[in-house]
């Protein structure tokens, strides 16, 4: 997949072949393998499957918050910013991608930001590293490898570029600091030196914001009900500007009523800080709710990537359309509930070929032997099927 | 009806052996997982030198038990011969000295005699060979450890068990109770108490036990058997008509089991170490152990701060055997936490 | 941060060596101030003079003891009776025997005091000051009655001013006193004339004040109380400083009117008199003294010579040596006696010198006579045994011949103690019989390994049988051989009767007797003659032997007591006893002879079973509670007794078998009894002596205690530093509290 | 808070009496009954025990006895001791501060070690300092501590006399007789310098903690706070040693030998005191620390799989903030309150090393006492030692629930 055939948007995030498993004592975790996608700026993207299908896995990969069993494969992500010279002098040495003039990419390690419109890539062409000067207009978009990243500059961008909202919002804020603190303390680590009361001011705003009493910053997350927690976190995912957050599962805990204002809120936020964002959801109404564009995991694998409303109106792959048909639409047709059969397979030791060939009712032989390649289908829709539906 | 009948009813196993298959399963899952603990190995494997040294190599060494008087073959002998000579290698009268055909007499040798051939370690300061009171003191320290901890198991499943189960104002008492236990400094409780009356082996094994019955081990099997007490079958249980009784002995405690033996292996630290601390103070009536040797030694003046390190062999083997025998059963209990503490599992 | 975490650690430990080093005593004495520094293994209760004169323990003995003063005093080396704060002693001219003389009823004693002697404030020490310890100030406290104030004031005060031995003290002139006793008693030269003086001016306000509140008395800071001793706490004397820091340290600094410094001592010079002299102030004294057996010839000149004597405190012995091989203390006043180990230790410093001396004490086995068989008595709680036949004493006999003293502590004690056979110690020289000793003492194993102990086994198995004991399986011992088979199941004997024989006449003897003993009255020697058998008396009178088959009549040579035994039923099977002695912890000697002991009696089948306990669950089973088969202590006895053995009577009399009383055993021999109360009333010592040889014999081989052995003191000290004038001495330098009065420093 | 500490409060007392209760039942269960010892002393006569036994009580019903004995409890009346003629308070009161400023100290620096070193191999799980450190605490945490505490004398006080030709540590006793002999500092002797000694650590330990909570409160620039931090702690201890060379009475000096310049001051007593104290506190601290450390290891562990770590983590706080300031931070609540049953361990170990050490403090006390047979002293000190913990309890529930905001705004 290349970013040419959305020349006209400005890239966020870029997936490339990601795959991470997990070390445990019965073996390998294939929990995410090969997964690639692409999000634009202002772009919503949501992830789905089911439970333990890798769309955490994938969330804590592109912080690198894994945990110590994790065993990081291949891939690359590439975190993009807006060209800045200044700034660029501080991944000399580290991967990077540069995007300009709507297709132009180049992909290389960096040596050296000659001026500030040349910079020189160290690259891999024909078996040889070389080293290419790539000359960048004022416009280009300036990728990171996340990957790639040492400690550090991993946590300038923790947090600045990409925030997080967590699955378990009740446990994501440390019961022995008052809440505002723990924003401030964000705050305070991305811009150093700003006086308290700015930082206490732009806290009390991003309460207002999400919609919490400003006299609650000096209280404990102890003291807050399920709701207000979950909107603390928004706004301590909104602290710093970010210009991506992951919203893992951000509502599960909370009941529908909530949770759908909760939504409705976020979006807004987004659509007017013009952020890009990531859901992850089990519950494809949440996600169809927030996203611009969906994107369907099964055992790890990303089947499908499409528009809301391409997947929901001509989904391609089997599970993304067994998956809609567990889902009661309101709006839409009505549909029979179908039940799809089998259980989820093991992650240690998935079954050949497609994954979800065992389960599938359009199967053949061909399935159970190769892995279908992730392939355009139609514009911005790509899909992993021998056998796609339409 | 008739086809009811006639079907070939299915032969169910009893339910001992279902147990006993359970059991086994539980047994073998457990086992393959402390097996990659290694600290819990180590200890493991120290634990089962100190067995052999005790409880193979000294009675091969000392001949076995002496047959009773009645038995028709060799009466009042014992059981094989002895590789040792009881009366110089006598843990408690071992006499070292040796016989001079040519003086007619006996020969003096000074003790504390330093290792040599004959006595490996070295002998004490009354000449006794120090390798065989070695020997002699891993019995003792296993059989008192041991008899401890089951004391321990056996109260404080019962109570934590009880007390989960009936809670109100017994678990109320049982855990005010276990607050004051671990309050209590054992050391000083024990020194009191042995002042008080005859501490022999068995008794401070049965104070040892009690005391940590009550204690900590309490709390913690309480908590467990909570845990236990709602899941649904003890509910069927109850349903079905089952009794207190039968609830608590049937279901709750054989589900918390495992965690008191993981609780034993630290009262038989605690115990082998009492033990060592109280004959170091030399306030128990025991004959012959590890804390005693130290305690002999350095009543006999060899544990000054000037001449100890010239007489290593009096305390050294007895100080080491105390820490690696301690330090091993805290191992194995280390090895077992990881097992039955889930969140200390390395994923 | 991380960095400074580190860096404050290092600063931390770069204290901890700054403050070692700054801290850090150069070894070498101090200079200036002449300090005799003693380690000591316990603190001090108290420093008031009252308490301890009712209950002192050896370490307040040890500090408070140098501070007073006394009538009269024993020397250090040979102990002879001399005067101190006496003129000289009140003999009668050419005897040892105290000048008493019959006044209205009562036995007067007048006793001249020294002029120019001086307590530490100045003032002189007069009649008045000897009056008012001996007599006023107990009976200020008893309100006006001396016996009361006396029991009032309990412990010491009653052990030497006992109200029914001493009538009342009288001042005659300022420097003469006179006591009524009203009787003679021995405890009259040890007790009553050892009292120690306090100053009356300090005291009498003090006692009025607190009649009959003896722990008002007690509680009294009595830091600044004047002393006549050589030693007086600094407080007395306004020097700056505190004698007393608890648990670290307690100090006493030389009295500066010590009356004593300076005289010349000679204890035994070549004329064969005991001579004190001084220039300035001219002091000489000179008393004729027996020519007993004792160390070489002692002169020296009493000091003190230091300034202060300092006395450390330590919770244990090993780091009490520690501080003296590393050259912290001069002297370490250890009154148990040194093992091996320590010895050792003090091998590794040169500089540390020791010397080995005899101490008086004993350790001993004892069993309860209320039982059989033991004794022959009911097995009531407090009944008094009466020794009715004899075979208690055999049985006795039998252990006592079991044990083999001289192997154990020549071998397994390595010579810290020495094999004792009476029940008094031969450190008390003049008083021990060494003839005493125990039957087949000599069989040992030390000298001959392979026969010993089937001899030993033989001859205590001919003793039992020689009563009538029989077993379930004999014990065998082959002499020639050695082998030796156990027995087991010891059967009692039965008493089938006993008839009163005149001196040569048959006796005819009931059917089924197996053996026969007979008794005849204390001193009497007499044969037991059965047939082709007799049996010769021992020193208590008593004789036993196994009858032989078919014999019709005995014959008893001297008039006596002839008692006849059958063999037991198996109901008589003598029951599994406990032996109770001191667990290896609280003393390994004693646990080890107990186990052996015990190993032992096994052996001959006498069915018994080691059972090592706490030294106060012994105490409380033996003495307070008298619920016990056989027990194993030791006594130690100290130095006051090595004038007459006064405490036999505590031991073996029979009006002291009640509970608590010390002869917890309940041995009752109306012939001893006498023989203790004859001696005690003796006023001639060579005739006291006598007597105690006398009861020694009886004693040992009658066993109300089967003594064991004694333990010898090991002195040490740093010879770099200190210099005694003698180091050779029963209970060495720590009996006399380090001898400070007497050390000089290099 | 306030109502949280009520709580624990009610609960403390109530776990005193039945501290009380059980030793009373344990003491009458006994078979050698305590107060029968007591009144069978040997030196006493029949008349005198007779009226010991109507002075103790031990005549009237049991029930009685029981509510003497508590109100006696209450009134400070703990009776005589045996051994020693005194009240046994007075003993007490006599021997605590020398053992509360050794434990309170080692227990410190055990406690702070621990903490320290467990948070460390908890964060570097696996690596060679986590195997190397929990061999090391297993080691000493049941190591033979008499042992141990006589190779550290062999160590320090022989080997390294022998090496530098310099005392460097004493073997035993907390001071040195030669330079305390001409000091007199009243009734209560050295615990005069213990009193202070022990005010210094409570008041230099309440200002670093108060000021460390201050800086962290109110100023938040890193740079100046560490600068603050360490010039307040600095002049603080300065502060503390200007009172004690220059202000009375702490810098009040006394004669003494001529050795020591012929004059020795507070401060020059209290270095002494220090000096002593350095090999006995190294024992409890080694004896201890592992303890806490394998606690705080494992809670650690269960501590760094939290949501709220990982949360910290994609805030992007560096490792030291996360790893000190949300994770130790909460992995220390639950080894604040196992802190009371580190108490009891270092109370045990404290035994042994007082009696090694000659340091006259309660563990001797309640040995000697046993072993001279003094129950009254005896039983006193144990149950003054239950006592201590109790009140150690409190403090460790204080802390909780200052460290613990879910219960303090309860």
């Amino acid at each position: 997949m290349t970013i040419a055939t959305a020349a006209h948007k400005a890239p966020m995030l870029e997936v490339q072949d990601l795959t991470m498993h997990y070390f445990t004592r019965k073996g390998e975790v294939k929990a995410v393998d090969d997964v690639t996608f692409t999000l634009y700026k202002g772009e919503a993207l949501g992830l789905v499957g089911e439970s333990g299908c890798g769309k955490t896995s994938i969330a804590i990969t592109l912080l690198r918050l894994l945990p110590e069993n994790a065993l990081f494969k291949k891939g690359h992500v590439f975190f993009y910013r807006p060209y800045d010279p200044q700034k660029a002098q501080r991944y000399i040495g580290f991967p990077v991608k540069i995007v300009q003039n709507g297709n132009e990419a180049y992909t290389g390690r960096l040596r050296e930001v000659r001026s500030d419109a040349q910079l020189l890539l160290q690259a891999r062409t024909n078996g040889r590293f070389q080293e290419i000067p790539v000359q960048v207009d004022p416009k280009a978009h300036f990728g990171v490898d996340l990957i790639a990243l040492d400690e550090p500059r991993l946590q300038e961008i923790r947090w600045k570029g990409i925030s997080m909202i967590f699955q378990a919002a009740m446990n994501a804020l440390n019961p022995v600091y008052k809440v505002g603190d723990q924003i401030a303390e964000a705050i305070n680590t991305h811009t150093p030196g700003q006086p308290p009361d700015q930082v206490r001011e732009k806290i009390a705003q991003l309460f207002q914001l999400v919609g919490i009493d400003p006299a609650m910053i000096d209280r404990y997350p102890h003291e807050y009900s399920g709701g207000m927690k979950q909107r603390a976190i928004i706004a301590m995912a909104l602290s710093c500007d970010p210009d991506l957050i992951i919203a893992d599962e951000p509502t599960t805990a909370l009941d529908v009523i909530v949770q759908d204002k909760i939504l409705r809120e976020m979006r807004v936020i987004q659509k007017k800080l013009n952020m890009s964002m990531i859901y992850i959801s089990h519950d494809i109404a949440v996600i169809a709710e927030v996203s611009d564009k969906i994107g369907v995991m099964y055992a790890g694998k990303m089947v499908e990537v499409a528009r809301c409303e391409t997947i929901f109106q001509r989904p391609v792959h089997p599970y993304t359309k067994a998956l809609m048909s567990a889902f009661p639409s309101i709006k839409g047709e009505r549909r029979k509930l179908e039940s799809m059969p089998g259980e989820p397979p093991d992650l240690i030791k998935p079954p050949l070929g497609c994954r979800f060939h065992p389960r599938c009712p359009y199967a053949t032989e061909q399935c159970a032997k190769e892995d279908p390649a992730f392939k355009p289908q139609h514009e911005e829709h790509f899909a992993a099927c021998w056998h796609p539906l339409s | 009806m008739a086809t009811a009948t006639t079907a070939p009813q299915r032969q169910f196993d009893p339910i001992w052996r279902v147990r006993a298959r359970l059991l086994r399963r539980g047994a073998l899952e457990s086992w393959a997982m402390f097996r990659e603990s290694k600290i819990g190995l180590t200890g493991l494997a120290v634990i089962a030198i100190f067995f052999v040294a005790g409880f193979v190599i000294h009675p091969v060494l000392w001949g076995g038990p002496t047959l009773p008087e009645w038995f028709p073959i060799a009466g009042g002998q014992k059981l094989w011969a002895p590789l040792w000579d009881g009366k110089i290698y006598d843990p408690i009268l071992g006499r070292p000295l040796v016989w001079s055909e040519e003086h007619e007499t006996y020969i003096f040798t000074d003790f504390p005699a330093p290792p040599s051939l004959r006595h490996w370690l070295g002998t004490d300061p009354y000449g006794r060979d120090i390798l065989s009171q070695i020997l002699h003191g891993i019995q003792a320290a296993f059989v008192l450890g041991i008899f401890a901890a089951l004391i321990t198991v056996f109260i404080g499943t019962t109570i934590g068990a009880i007390a989960a189960y009936y809670g109100g104002f017994v678990d109320t008492f049982f855990m005010r109770l276990a607050d004051i236990i671990l309050l209590f400094p054992l050391i000083a409780f024990l020194i009191v108490l042995s002042g008080l009356m005859q501490m022999d082996f068995w008794s401070l094994a049965i104070v040892l036990g009690i005391y940590g019955g009550f204690g900590s081990i309490t709390i913690v099997l309480k908590s467990q058997a909570l845990a236990i007490k709602v899941k649904p079958y003890i509910e069927a249980a109850r349903v079905a008509g089952g009794g207190h009784g039968h609830i608590i002995f049937r279901h709750i405690i054989p589900n918390i089991l495992p965690l008191s033996f993981l609780y034993m292996m630290f009262t038989v630290t605690s115990a082998i170490f009492s033990e060592a601390v109280l004959s170091f103070f030399g306030l128990v009536d025991i004959k012959m152990s590890w804390g005693l040797m130290i305690n002999i030694t350095r009543d006999a003046g060899y544990l000054g701060a000037t001449n100890m390190m010239q007489f290593w062999w009096l305390w050294m083997p007895a100080g080491l055997c105390i820490t690696f025998l301690c330090a091993a059963f805290y191992l194995v209990g280390r090895g077992l936490d990881e097992i039955v503490n889930p969140r200390l599992r390395a994923r | 941060m991380f960095k400074v975490r580190w860096l404050a650690f290092g600063l931390l430990v770069a204290f901890v060596v700054a403050l070692a080093s700054t801290t850090a005593s150069e070894v070498g004495q101090a200079q200036g101030e002449r300090i005799y520094r003693m380690g000591m293994l316990s603190d001090l209760r108290t420093t008031n003079t009252m308490r301890v004169t009712r209950t002192a323990t050896v370490w307040e003995s040890y500090v408070l003891g140098p501070r007073h003063c006394s009538l009269f005093t024993q020397t250090p080396t040979r102990f002879y009776y001399v005067p101190s704060l006496a003129a000289a002693v009140p003999f009668r001219p050419g005897t040892a025997e105290l000048d008493l003389k019959s006044e209205a009823g009562l036995l007067t004693l007048t006793v001249d005091l020294k002029r120019g002697v001086k307590w530490s404030d100045g003032s002189d020490v007069t009649a008045d000051d000897v009056v008012f310890s001996a007599f006023e100030a107990p009976t200020i406290f008893g309100g006006g009655d001396f016996a009361k104030g006396v029991t009032a004031l309990g412990g010491g005060w009653t052990f030497s001013l006992d109200p029914s031995v001493l009538a009342k003290v009288e001042k005659l002139d300022s420097h003469k006193v006179k006591y009524s006793f009203k009787g003679f008693s021995l405890r009259i030269q040890f007790a009553a004339l050892f009292h120690a003086i306090f100053q009356k001016k300090y005291w009498e306000p003090r006692f009025r004040d607190s009649v009959g509140n003896r722990e008002k008395l007690e509680g009294l800071t009595a830091d600044d109380e004047p002393a006549c001793g050589w030693a007086a706490f600094p407080e007395s004397l306004r020097v700056a400083g505190k004698g007393w820091e608890r648990g670290a340290f307690a100090t006493n600094v030389a009295n500066p009117n010590y009356f004593w410094k300076g005289i010349r001592v000679d204890e035994r010079n070549a004329a064969g008199k005991y001579t004190e002299s001084r220039a300035t102030p001219p002091h000489s004294y000179e008393q004729d003294v027996p020519a007993a057996a004792g160390p070489e010839l002692a002169r020296y000149e009493i000091g003190p010579f230091v300034d202060r004597a300092a006395y450390r405190i330590f919770g244990d012995t090993a780091s009490a040596v520690a501080a003296l091989v590393r050259g912290d203390i001069e002297l370490l006043l250890n009154p148990l006696g040194a093992d091996p180990g320590i010895r050792a230790q003090y091998r590794t410093e040169p500089r540390v010198r020791t010397a080995d001396n005899k101490s008086h004490g004993m350790f001993y086995m004892a069993m309860n006579f209320r039982r059989k068989p033991f004794g022959s008595g009911p097995l009531q709680r407090d009944a008094r045994f009466r020794d009715d036949d004899i075979i208690g004493s055999r049985f006795r006999s039998s252990v006592n011949c079991l044990v083999d003293r001289q192997f154990v502590t020549e071998t397994l004690f390595q010579r810290v103690a020495f094999p004792l056979f009476s029940v008094v110690s031969p450190a008390n020289s003049f008083w021990f019989n060494d003839k005493v000793t125990a039957p087949c003492a000599e069989f040992t194993e030390l000298t001959d390994p392979r026969g010993a102990r089937a001899k030993k086994l033989d001859a205590a198995v001919k003793i039992l049988q020689s009563v009538g004991f029989t077993w379930v399986r004999p014990p065998r011992a082959d002499v020639a051989t050695g082998a030796v088979t156990a027995g087991e199941g010891l059967i009692n004997p039965v008493i089938l009767g006993s008839a009163d024989a005149a001196a040569g006449a048959a006796v005819a003897v009931p059917a089924g007797t197996i053996a026969v003993g007979a008794k005849v009255p204390l001193g009497t020697r007499a044969t037991l003659t059965a047939g082709a058998a007799t049996a010769e008396s021992d020193g208590a009178g008593k004789m036993s032997l196994a009858l032989p088959t078919g014999t019709a009549s005995v014959t008893l040579s001297a008039a006596g007591k002839v008692y006849f035994y059958r063999a037991g039923a198996a109901a008589d099977r003598v029951p599994t006893f406990n032996f109770i002695y001191p667990n290896s912890a609280y003393d390994p000697r004693r646990a080890l002879f107990g186990v052996q002991v015990e190993k032992w009696a096994n052996q001959a089948g006498i069915p018994v079973r080691g059972v090592p306990t706490g030294f106060n669950v012994i105490v409380t089973k033996i003495f307070d509670e008298q619920d016990f088969d056989w027990w194993s202590l030791g006594w130690s006895l100290g130095t006051a007794a090595l004038g007459a053995p006064t405490y036999l009577k505590d031991f073996y009399h029979t009006e002291f078998t009640n509970v608590g009383d010390d002869n917890a055993q309940g041995y009752s021999n109306p012939e001893v009894d006498k023989l203790l109360d004859a001696f005690l009333a003796e006023r001639d010592l060579s005739k006291a002596r006598a007597i105690v040889l006398q009861l020694q014999e009886v004693l040992a081989v009658d066993a109300p205690y089967l003594t064991w052995f004694d333990t010898v003191i090991v002195d040490a000290w740093r010879d770099d530093r200190v210099v005694f004038p003698f180091t050779e001495r029963t209970n060495g330098l720590v009996g006399m509290a380090g001898a400070p009065a007497l050390v000089r420093l290099r | 808070m306030r109502r949280y500490l009520f709580k624990r409060l009610v609960q403390i007392v109530v776990t005193l009496y039945l501290y009380l209760t059980l030793v009373f039942f344990i003491l009458q269960a006994m078979p050698g009954d305590y107060s029968q010892i007591y009144i069978d002393n040997p030196q006493l006569t029949r008349e005198a025990r007779e009226q010991l036994i109507r002075d103790l009580g031990l005549d009237k019903p049991i029930e009685e006895q029981y509510f003497t004995y508590l109100r006696n409890f209450v009134i400070g009346q703990w009776g005589m001791s045996f051994a020693h003629g005194r009240p046994v308070w007075d003993i007490i009161v006599e021997r605590f501060p020398r053992t509360a400023l050794l434990f309170i100290t080692a227990t410190l620096i055990a406690f702070y070690l621990g903490f320290l070193l467990g948070k460390l191999i908890a964060w570097r799980r696996g690596r060679m300092i986590e195997y190397t450190s929990t061999v090391v605490g297993i080691t000493f945490y049941t190591a033979f501590t008499p042992m141990l505490a006589l190779l550290l004398v062999w160590i320090f006080a022989i080997q390294l006399t022998d090496w530098t030709g310099l005392k460097l540590f004493p073997i035993a006793n907390f001071l040195d007789m030669d330079k305390w002999q001409l000091v007199n500092l009243g009734p209560h002797g050295s615990n005069v310098i213990f009193g202070y000694m022990l005010a210094t650590l409570g008041a230099l330990a309440a200002f670093i903690f108060a000021y460390w909570w201050l800086c962290h409160r109110f100023i938040h620039r890193p740079g100046v706070r560490f600068g603050a931090l360490l010039g307040g702690y600095a002049a603080v201890f300065l502060l503390a040693g200007y009172l004690w060379v220059a202000v009375e009475p702490l810098a009040q000096c006394w004669p003494a030998f001529q050795k020591y310049g012929g004059r020795i001051c507070n401060w020059q007593l209290a270095v002494d005191i220090l000096h002593h104290m350095i090999l006995p506190v190294t024992v409890v601290t080694l004896i201890s620390f592992g303890g806490t450390m394998l606690l705080m290891r494992n809670s650690m562990l269960e501590t760094i799989r939290e949501d709220y770590i990982m949360a910290a983590k994609a805030k992007g706080l560096s490792e030291k903030t996360v790893r000190d300031d949300h994770a130790a931070r909460n992995a220390l609540l639950p080894v604040v309150t196992s802190f009371v049953l580190s108490l009891a361990l270092a109370i045990d170990g404290g035994i042994i090393t007082e009696t090694l050490f000659s340091w006259p403090g309660m563990g001797l006390t309640l040995l000697n006492s046993v072993q001279e047979q003094d129950f009254p002293l005896a039983i006193a000190a144990l149950v003054f030692t239950g006592v201590f913990a109790l009140i150690a309890h409190l403090v460790a529930d204080i802390l909780y629930a200052y460290l613990d905001p879910r219960i303090r705004y309860e």
